[in-house]
């Protein structure tokens, strides 16, 4: 029976304090889409991090966040956004957010976020605000 | 404090793979000390910044060192101090740059103490540089907000 | 947004710290199933002992203890077991035990309980066993 | 020990309110040391009914005392100590009954020293009673367990 055990997954309690978070890409209309599932904190924005600094790398500059699974943020993760936007700007980009849960989105909001940044209801606004900024083009 | 006082400490080495238990650890008090959700969840926010700070800031990547979190709870505040025995450093001194300047300097950092003096009561600090270093957050215990919807 | 917050759930951290045990009592042929949930240690063994002081007063000495739910296990929600089974089965009764989790099974046999209790794989063989012992009568 | 060792503590109210938090912390020191599920929850499990002991026993239900969990661990072991300053006793004298007789006797209690025994490497006690009274408990981590199947 003992034998068994390692094959059970980890229980909630456990996954709690490992402290998961993972990003995942997939691309919508040729735009990727970044989703963001756990906790980010100081631990975890490098990954993060260097999952952005992927995709400028590879000249994509347009980017969504989608922050549905996104269940806790501190300022380490919202200085990942905050210290890449200026150059996906001045090179024509933008970092689009969205699905933020309510306890997220305060933090956000906490630190003047919106005012600075397209935060939307769903993957889909996201892409129509890319298309919106192609047409005025 | 009035009423009874509960008092919980925690020691972890200085890394940022603790952050995850002092958080656990912070909603545990919190939780027992009647805090809804929203509340917990601040209250975990906050000693996170904090803690974070005292990681990266205090001693650099020394995971020899230790941060304490303190929390005190009775009916009426909860309070939490973070300590470390690092360099120390002048919180009067600290620039509180808006959203828009870090932007324009393309900085990661500079939010961590807005966002707690924003989440908490009371944030002040008494620093001893290389000897103790404390920064204490109260949180009032609004009971009545829980009964009564916010004003 | 801030109002909505109260009714949100609490999360999965917050659910493993606090701790839960609940008992819960159906009637299966008459014979009261109590299904234990979640952690039953010394700060929980309390609810589980009145759960049985009750069946006990009320005269139902045939009683199953449904461990499907059950988690975790400390010696002091083994101590219940243990202080009651003398008194029931003096009086004719017995408490089987049934659908343990192997992680808490592992807890059973460290201290010898295969030997004195039937602990059994799920509720439809508990009450068998209770109906095998009215025939041997 | 050798190599790089990690040092935690934590201090709570002498109150079994607080076990879900005394397992939460071992179960989060113990996945760093790098435990399976099956180990951290035997560990907790061991921790658990050592500080079972102290609320119950060692302070009675004087919720100002405080019981301390310090856990180290490097490479090779993983060491608890519970710690209370309570009237401590003689490890010694206590009479290990069978569980037969136990449940002759309608007990509910005597079975934790046990199962700490059966779960962990080394069990021994340090009393000095009214000061300071420590439970250290090793597990030693045999990687190699998880690489070949158990013997
Ligand atoms: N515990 C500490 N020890 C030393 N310096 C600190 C500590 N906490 C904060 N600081 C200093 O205060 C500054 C501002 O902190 P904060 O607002 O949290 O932003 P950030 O940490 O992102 O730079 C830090 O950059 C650091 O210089
Ligand atoms: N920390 C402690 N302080 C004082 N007495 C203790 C302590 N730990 C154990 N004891 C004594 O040892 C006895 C046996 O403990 P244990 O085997 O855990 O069974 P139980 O706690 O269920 O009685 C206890 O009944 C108590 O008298």
């Amino acid at each position: 029976m003992l034998l068994l055990w390692e094959k059970i997954p980890l229980n909630q309690e456990m996954a709690s304090l490992a402290n998961i978070f993972v990003v995942s890409r997939t691309l919508h209309d040729g735009i990727p889409v970044l989703a963001l599932d756990g906790f980010l904190d100081a631990h975890t924005a490098p990954n993060f991090e260097s999952a952005i600094q992927q995709e400028v790398d590879g000249g994509n500059l347009r980017i969504i966040a989608n922050c549905d699974k996104l269940t806790y943020i501190s300022s380490a993760g919202l200085g990942v956004f905050m210290s890449f936007i200026e150059e996906i700007r001045e090179r024509g980009g933008d970092i689009k957010i969205c699905s933020v849960q309510p306890k997220v989105m305060q933090v956000f909001e906490i630190l003047g976020f919106p005012a600075l940044f397209d935060i939307v209801t769903g993957v889909s606004d996201a892409i129509g605000k890319f298309q919106e900024s192609n047409q005025e083009r | 404090m009035s009423s009874i006082e509960r008092r919980f400490s925690l020691h972890v080495p200085s890394s940022t793979e603790n952050l995850a238990m002092i958080r656990d650890f912070v909603s545990a008090v919190g939780l027992q000390a009647g805090l809804v959700e929203r509340e917990v969840y601040n209250l975990e926010l906050a000693v996170d910044e904090a803690c974070a700070n005292v990681i990266e800031h205090a001693y650099g990547p020394d995971v020899v060192k230790e941060v304490t979190v303190r929390a005190t709870f009775d009916d009426e505040r909860i309070e939490i101090d973070v300590i470390d025995t690092g360099m120390g450093f002048d919180p009067g001194a600290i620039d509180q740059k808006g959203l828009q300047q870090l932007v324009a300097e393309r900085r990661s950092g500079g939010l961590g103490m807005r966002m707690m003096k924003a989440l908490m009561d009371e944030v002040h600090y008494q620093i001893v540089p290389g000897e103790k270093n404390e920064l204490r957050m109260v949180k009032m215990l609004r009971k009545g907000d829980r009964l009564s919807p916010p004003q």
